[in-house]
């Protein structure tokens, strides 16, 4: 029997698939490459070699962001893997619980993705979970990052090494990404360095996490950080900066939130090694 | 231009740039006690009878991306948004107190969050404004002002009475009355000083001693009355524009402004003349007079009967300044600048007007998209003055 | 100006009068209506009722229980006048006063004008389809009103615009409570010149803010009796007064009732007697009305105890202005068996007026005023809101409260962090949807119901 | 006499482009993608236009920039706003013109004219980039087309009788009895049965129904997307194509989003007839069709790229600057 669970993110659709007790493999694609996600989780599951009559079982996340599906998108979403069963929703909750269980310690949970950016807390025992979320236009997540770096032609993988050779960061304050493109450009005209803008970027990002964290009331706990931002470093070291101790990555932040429903579907004690 | 003028001039630029805390401290070093104040209702006059210095809270000259406090969103004024980011950062412990009003929605809750906060000073006071200057607006604010001197008593352990108010009135309104002589004869055609260097004398003015701004005042005037600017001819004219702003502190944008687009000869802005025209009615009784001016000065669009008075002073500021054309330039996310631009941009068009609308945040200029909107507002002027 | 340029109104008067002959008949009202229909609309929309889906959901529609009919159709017998008076005002071109909430316009109907409330009016464009608000904000839009101002007179400027609004005789507003009203009443009257008269805003409700506002209410009526020749008539004054004392102490009552477990349900009657309330609180049907609400409340109550009827499994509060265009409580009632047990809008909780005197009568018309929902949170401190938070959370035994979180509206944005603090030390869940009440353009029904949903589930709700 | 060559050039936020002009008639036009440096792309478009006219560098007298990169001259140049440029380019085309709005990479603008092609009086968009050039292009990727894709997608939703008829039959047949019905038979059942259908063939049949009208947002009711914000509309068109909505009724919509934002700028200039489109949004089909249903009227047609409108105008002012010398 194999699993496979899907996080159909803003940017990103991520999927864990994995036989129980096996190692997990893990697999993301820009969304817009992969609206259908059960033709997508097809051509992942076809490098498992599934056998002919093996079960599969396929979970999506469940996402607020859904809408009521369309019959036809309905149909559709079973239709390729019918072979098997239908995908079913993965309650999140659950997960975000696993996800915090997981950890030794009590600690916050940031989910910082591409435009939405959440504190999961857990409650009573691991019974409640408590989220607190960004507000709508404070798109200060992944997808500023995404765009910035794309105006200034720094690839995504020299983020790092861009920001880190910053002296001194520039001040944004346009709160919309896209318009803080044009921003941009006039700094540079104005003769701030590529690093420094990004920078500025970063602490612009960074800074609307602070606040997050603030109103999820804090204190002096722990965070640890999942979903793609927590990929780069920057990012971390710059929360780490402002005073946040955020605990020590157990496996690429970006593939969190799906090998945690995996380990929920599978029923594992701990984190499974995954394999991209 | 004489030499003592530019020297004036020099000197004014350097303290326009020195920081808030920095005056909080000068006054300090003269032992009277620092006491902010956000927006210009909280009279200075009476902070200053109370043995204190009232210094405006701007913020320009803080150097900090303000995005990360859970109270204010990105949503709101950025003005708001830096000033409360100045008061959790401790930018603000050299001041002894706060007076903050209930100007708007997003300064009122500044008060709010103030004192949830761990905000520095922790004496802070809020000041209850109508939104309109009748009768009994005025009336109501006298009371307020009761309150505030309460609390100013309190906080200096001063005793003043209106023999002392009325000592602080006077002086106060001998600085406006010398402020509105230089702001007149910024609307000459030789005069030498460009609105750049007006804003800065508007933002030191708003945060030194008053006696000390009225000997600055007398020594300009003075230098003023021997330089002229060269005449420029017809052809190359330099355009001259009014500017109502709610960027009243950024000296910056003015520059661009009087660079891309002319010089701004006369101007509506909360640190200039909303806050330093305007006398006090000396025949009221003391409190009665402050609060009268305080609500019927030409203050921001906050007072929503007096927005036919400040489209007049527009209006007249357009004639005697011969005035190519009206720049509004606002704050992002502010709807009381922005209904009321809405308002003059329709009056301004039905008289022929040419009118430029702006808007941007404190702490980034935005300086290609400003560019870009100055260049064609300068050149459309020129188009329409060649045709006809 | 005819009443085919009005045609929003004009719609919604018929679909007033066409509802309200339905709710002669109680019964079958009951069967169609919320049985039938309220039960299909909730998760549905089809175009051939669409116009009647927001104004149903709004009264609770299948959520809300059949004794409140007769109270309903009270409140719709005043709409519908409301409607046709200011068509026919229009036409006719009889004076009309337009008033903003927190006017006391009690006194402004004691003189021969009709008052009118353009505030009012993104409820009359939802009564023709759930966009009716939105294609509104989308005319403002275009004519370049600010989006900076809350969608609320954003909407009441685009029907100005759009020539939905009976014209002005005299104009009174009160930049009051908040910079939406300020800024939207700056435009109005600049699009719409005639004599106004400005009230300018108390922040709270001290007996200093009180006596200042009723000195502008005396301003204002000299300021009535100049432009329309005629003095006052204070024995309309105190009428209205009196009826509105019968309305407060019965809709207080009904809203005190709510602490009751199971609840009454009545939460969305009262927030459509509110919308009346701040246009018309002194017809003597709105209080008859609000006596049937209250007898109907008082015998549901009766009933659930003799039955012994369980608490509902979800008890939610709805913690500040909720969404114009649609509802959730018979969504909350459909899919939960879940009850709104109260709300920022239809809480009443108003002092009685004084009619002794006309001075104590003004002064108890004023604080009735600053007593209305959305004027009463938004003014003051941040303790006016949270207090009544905290009481709403804690007394009427509440299991979540819902925030709308409209995006305009700046004062109650920068309470956000002490809300979400106050309702953690409580130990109830918040949950904040970040929609614009008004314009759904920015976040759609479905999106904000799966929010809801998803916010239940984690939080282990209903219990 | 050797004729007097003059050059415009136009540097925007996502592309360079360029005119050369000989004696006031067009001798060559040139058009790029923006390099990283103003500069840069100032000299490739000189470059390029030089190589297309067969002309050496000096040759040309005079030079006129615009754009956001015109800061950036290499070189001693005229410079202009591309307000005024748009607008003098718009007019040396059609001296008939009263507004032009030009909708380019990063922002929109609405210019009024006077009878020389002078800017009487502009809007542009503030804050939010919701109405723009990039926006579409960000729309587009999250759609999965280019953006030039996009405007002959949002015109196919218009044209297609069987989207009419559907709508029809369907507006007969409320939604809710559809999910009924399906409710009765369980999940299974309906996998099974399609499972006996190779799946080309379920493909095949359902393709036959354009999948807008099966879409979300009920039969027949045109889809939104929330014009506020460019990223949250990205969000959306993703999610709509998630559900399964149609391709072309996403690109009308998205179309029709962006033109609302645009007019919305029409607000602060009157639009005056005739009226022309320039910048390279222009040459979306779907968002000039979108922009004559909002209007009420059809946009007058140029017969030059819209795109280098800009450009075109600041070469005839490079050729005026050399006259008034
Ligand atoms: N190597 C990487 N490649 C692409 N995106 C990355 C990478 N590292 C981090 N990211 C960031 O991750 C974000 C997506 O995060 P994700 O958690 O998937 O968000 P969502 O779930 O909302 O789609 C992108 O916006 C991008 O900024
Ligand atoms: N062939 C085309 N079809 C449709 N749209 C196009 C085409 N070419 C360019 N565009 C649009 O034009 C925009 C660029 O416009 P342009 O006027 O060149 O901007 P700028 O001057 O700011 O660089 C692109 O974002 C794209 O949306
Ligand atoms: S485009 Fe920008 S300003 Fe507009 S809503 Fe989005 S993030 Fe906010
Ligand atoms: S600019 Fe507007 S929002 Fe900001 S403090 Fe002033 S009045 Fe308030
Ligand atoms: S929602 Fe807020 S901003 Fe809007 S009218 Fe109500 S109190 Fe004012």
């Amino acid at each position: 029997m194999i699993d496979v669970v899907c996080d159909a993110g803003a940017r990103y659709v991520k999927l864990a698939l994995a036989r129980p007790g096996e190692t997990v493999r893990v697999l993301s694609a820009h969304a817009q490459d992969a609206v259908d996600l059960s033709l997508f989780a097809q051509r992942a599951l076809s490098a498992l070699n599934p056998g002919r009559l093996e079960a599969v079982r396929f979970y999506r996340l469940e996402e607020d962001l859904a809408e009521r599906p369309s019959l036809l998108a309905r149909v559709r979403a079973v239709s390729p893997l019918r072979r098997w069963a239908p995908m079913q929703q993965l309650e999140s909750k659950a997960v975000w619980l696993k996800c915090l269980s997981l950890l030794d310690q009590e600690a916050l949970l940031l989910d910082a993705g591409a435009l939405r950016c959440r504190v999961f807390e857990r409650l009573q025992g691991g019974t409640k979970l408590r989220v607190v979320e960004n507000e709508r236009c404070t798109a200060g997540g992944g997808r500023f990052v995404e765009l910035m770096t794309q105006t200034l032609g720094v690839g995504l993988e020299d983020l790092d090494l861009t920001v880190s050779a910053a002296t001194k960061p520039a001040l944004l304050s346009s709160p919309c990404p896209v318009f803080a493109e044009s921003e941009v450009v006039s700094l540079l005209n104005a003769g701030s360095q590529r690093e420094d803008v990004l920078a500025g970027v970063v602490n612009d990002v960074v800074d609307k996490l602070l606040a997050l964290l603030g109103r999820a009331q804090l204190g002096q706990r722990p965070v640890y950080l999942v979903g793609g931002l927590g990929r780069w470093q920057c990012i971390r070291s710059r929360l780490e900066q402002q005073g946040i101790r955020l605990l020590e990555e157990l496996l690429d932040p970006l593939f969190v939130p799906c090998v945690a429903g995996l380990m929920q579907v599978q029923q594992r004690r701990q984190w499974a090694r995954i394999e991209v | 231009m004489s030499a003592t003028l530019a020297e004036l001039l020099s000197r004014l630029e350097q303290r326009s740039r020195l920081e808030l805390n920095a005056h909080a401290r000068l006054a300090h070093a003269h032992s009277r006690p620092a006491v902010g104040v956000l927006c210009a209702f909280a009279p200075p006059e009476l902070i200053h009878a109370a043995g204190a210095q009232p210094i405006r809270i701007l913020s320009h000259g803080y150097q900090r991306a303000e995005l990360g406090n859970p109270y204010f969103a990105a949503t709101h004024c950025s003005l708001v948004r830096r000033v409360f980011d100045m008061a959790t950062s401790g930018y603000l412990a050299d001041f002894d107190g706060i007076v903050l009003s209930t100007g708007c929605d997003h300064s009122r809750r500044v008060y709010d969050a103030w004192r949830h906060a761990e905000c520095t000073p922790r004496a802070v006071h809020l000041l209850h404004v109508s939104s309109d200057s009748s009768a009994t607006a005025v009336a109501a604010l006298e009371a307020e002002l009761e309150r505030l001197s309460v609390f100013l008593r309190e906080l200096t352990g001063h005793k003043f009475g209106d023999s002392e108010l009325s000592r602080s009135i006077a002086i106060f309104d001998r600085q406006r009355t010398l402020f509105e002589a230089v702001y007149r004869h910024c609307a000459r055609l030789d005069s030498p000083l460009s609105g750049q260097q007006m804003l800065q004398l508007s933002l030191v003015m708003s945060s030194i001693p008053v006696e000390e701004s009225v000997s600055i005042l007398e020594a300009l005037l003075e230098a003023l009355s021997g330089a002229t600017a060269q005449p420029q001819s017809e052809a190359r004219r330099e355009l001259r524009f009014f500017l109502a702003s709610g960027h009243f502190e950024q000296v910056e944008r003015m520059a661009l402004i009087e660079r891309h687009a002319g010089r701004v000869v006369q101007e509506l802005m909360c640190t200039g003349a909303g806050q330093h025209l305007g006398r006090v009615d000396t025949t009221l009784p003391p409190m009665r007079a402050l609060a009268s001016r305080s609500l019927r000065r030409l203050s921001c669009p906050h007072a929503a009967d007096e927005l036919d008075r400040r489209f007049a002073f527009i209006l007249e500021g357009v004639q005697a300044g011969r005035c190519d054309g009206v720049i509004l330039d606002r704050l992002s996310f502010c709807a009381i600048w922005a209904a009321e631009a809405f308002v003059f941009r329709r009056r301004l068009r039905a008289r022929g007007i040419p009118v430029l609308e702006l808007e941007g945040e404190l702490g980034s200029l935005g300086e290609g998209q400003l560019r870009t909107r100055l260049e064609a507002f300068a050149e459309s002027i020129r188009n329409a003055t060649s045709t006809t | 100006m005819n009443s085919t340029t009005m045609p929003m109104t004009a719609h919604a008067a018929q679909a007033a009068a066409r509802v309200e002959r339905l709710l002669a008949h109680p019964r079958v009202a009951d069967w169609v209506l919320l049985k039938g229909l309220g039960r299909l609309l909730v998760n549905h929309e089809p175009s051939a009722v669409a116009s009647l889906r927001t104004s149903l959901l709004k009264m609770g529609a299948s959520s809300l229980p059949a004794a409140a009919l007769p109270a309903m159709a009270k409140v719709l017998t005043v709409t519908r006048r409301m409607h046709e008076g200011a068509l026919s005002a229009a036409r006719e071109g009889r004076p009309v006063a337009w008033i903003t909430w927190p006017v006391p316009a009690a006194v402004v109907a004691a003189f021969p004008v009709l008052v009118y409330c353009p505030e009012n009016f993104y409820s009359v464009a939802n009564a023709s389809g759930g966009d009716g608000s939105t294609r509104l904000c989308e005319l403002a839009d275009r004519h370049g009103v600010p989006t900076d101002i809350c969608s609320i007179n954003r909407c009441m400027l685009g029907a100005f615009l759009g020539d939905e609004l009976p014209p002005p005789q005299l104009c009174i507003t009160a930049n009051h409570p908040c910079d939406g009203n300020h800024a939207g009443n700056t435009i109005l009257r600049e699009l719409a010149p005639c004599p106004h008269f400005s009230m300018g805003a108390a922040y709270d409700r001290s007996p200093q803010s009180v006596a200042t506002w009723a000195r502008s209410v005396w301003e204002m009526i000299a300021f009535l009796e100049t432009q329309l020749q005629q003095p006052i008539d204070w024995l309309a004054v105190e009428r209205h007064a009196r009826l509105i004392n019968r309305l407060n102490k019965a809709l207080n009552h009904v809203t005190e009732l709510h602490r009751n477990a199971p609840a009454p349900r009545l939460i969305n009657a009262l927030a459509v007697f509110w919308r009346m309330v701040a246009a018309a609180a002194w017809e003597p049907e709105l209080a008859d009305g609000a006596e049937l609400l209250e007898e109907a409340a008082v015998s549901l109550v009766e009933r659930a105890r003799r039955k012994k009827a369980p608490r509902e499994p979800l008890r939610v509060v709805l913690g500040d202005q909720a969404i114009t265009w649609t509802d959730f409580s018979a969504w909350i009632w459909e899919e939960y068996s879940g009850s709104v047990v109260s709300d920022y809008i239809g809480h009443f909780c108003h002092p009685p007026i004084d009619t002794s005197s006309k001075e104590s009568m003004i002064e108890g018309l004023v604080l009735d005023r600053l007593h209305m929902s959305m004027i009463r949170q938004s003014h003051g401190t941040m303790e006016y809101t949270l207090d009544e938070l905290t009481t709403a959370l804690s007394e009427y035994d509440a299991d979540c409260v819902l925030f709308h979180g409209n995006v305009g509206c700046k004062h109650n944005l920068a309470l956000r962090r002490e809300i979400e603090a106050l309702c953690r030390s409580i130990g109830i869940p918040a949950l904040f949807l970040d929609a614009d009440i008004v314009d759904r353009r920015l976040i759609g029904e479905q999106a904000l119901r799966q929010k809801i949903k998803k916010f239940l589930a984690d939080e282990g709700l209903p219990r | 006499m050797k004729p007097s060559y003059v050059m415009g050039i136009d540097i925007g936020s996502l592309s360079a482009k360029g005119v050369l002009l000989a004696d006031g008639q067009l001798r060559a036009q040139f058009l790029r993608g923006a390099l990283f440096s103003a500069s840069a792309s100032i000299d490739a478009v000189v470059d390029g236009l030089c190589r297309q006219a067969k002309l050496p560098r000096q040759a040309v007298e005079a030079f006129c920039l615009t754009g956001y990169g015109r800061f950036q001259a290499p070189f001693e140049a005229l410079e202009k706003s591309e307000i005024a440029c748009h607008a003098l380019g718009a007019w040396t085309c059609d001296t008939a013109l009263r507004s032009v709005i030009d909708i380019g990479g990063q922002d929109s603008k609405v210019i009024a004219l006077d009878e020389r092609g002078g800017v009487l009086d502009f809007a542009m968009n503030e804050k939010c980039a919701a109405g723009t050039g990039r926006a579409l292009e960000l729309l587009a990727k999250a759609l999965g087309v280019e953006v030039e894709q996009l405007g002959p997608l949002a015109l196919g939703q218009r044209s297609s009788w069987r989207k009419l008829l559907v709508d029809w039959a369907l507006g007969l047949f409320p939604q809710v009895f559809v999910d009924r019905a399906l409710g009765l038979f369980p999940q299974v059942f309906v996998d099974r049965a399609l499972g006996l259908f190779p799946q080309v063939f379920v493909d095949r049949a359902l393709g036959l129904f354009p999948q807008g009208c099966w879409g979300s947002a009920g039969a027949g009711e045109r889809i939104r997307i929330s014009s506020r914000c460019s990223l949250y509309m990205e969000l959306d068109v993703l999610q709509l194509r998630r559900e399964g909505v149609a391709r072309e009724a996403i690109a009308e919509a998205i179309v029709e989003a962006v033109v609302e934002r645009v007019l919305s700028l029409a607000s602060r200039v009157p639009l005056q007839q005739p009226l022309c489109l320039s910048g390279g949004v222009a040459k979306n089909a779907g968002v000039v069709a979108a922009l004559e249903r909002q209007l009420g009227y059809a946009p007058t047609p140029l017969a030059f790229d819209p795109q280098l409108l800009g450009a075109l105008g600041a070469a005839h002012f490079a050729a005026r600057s050399l006259r008034h010398d």
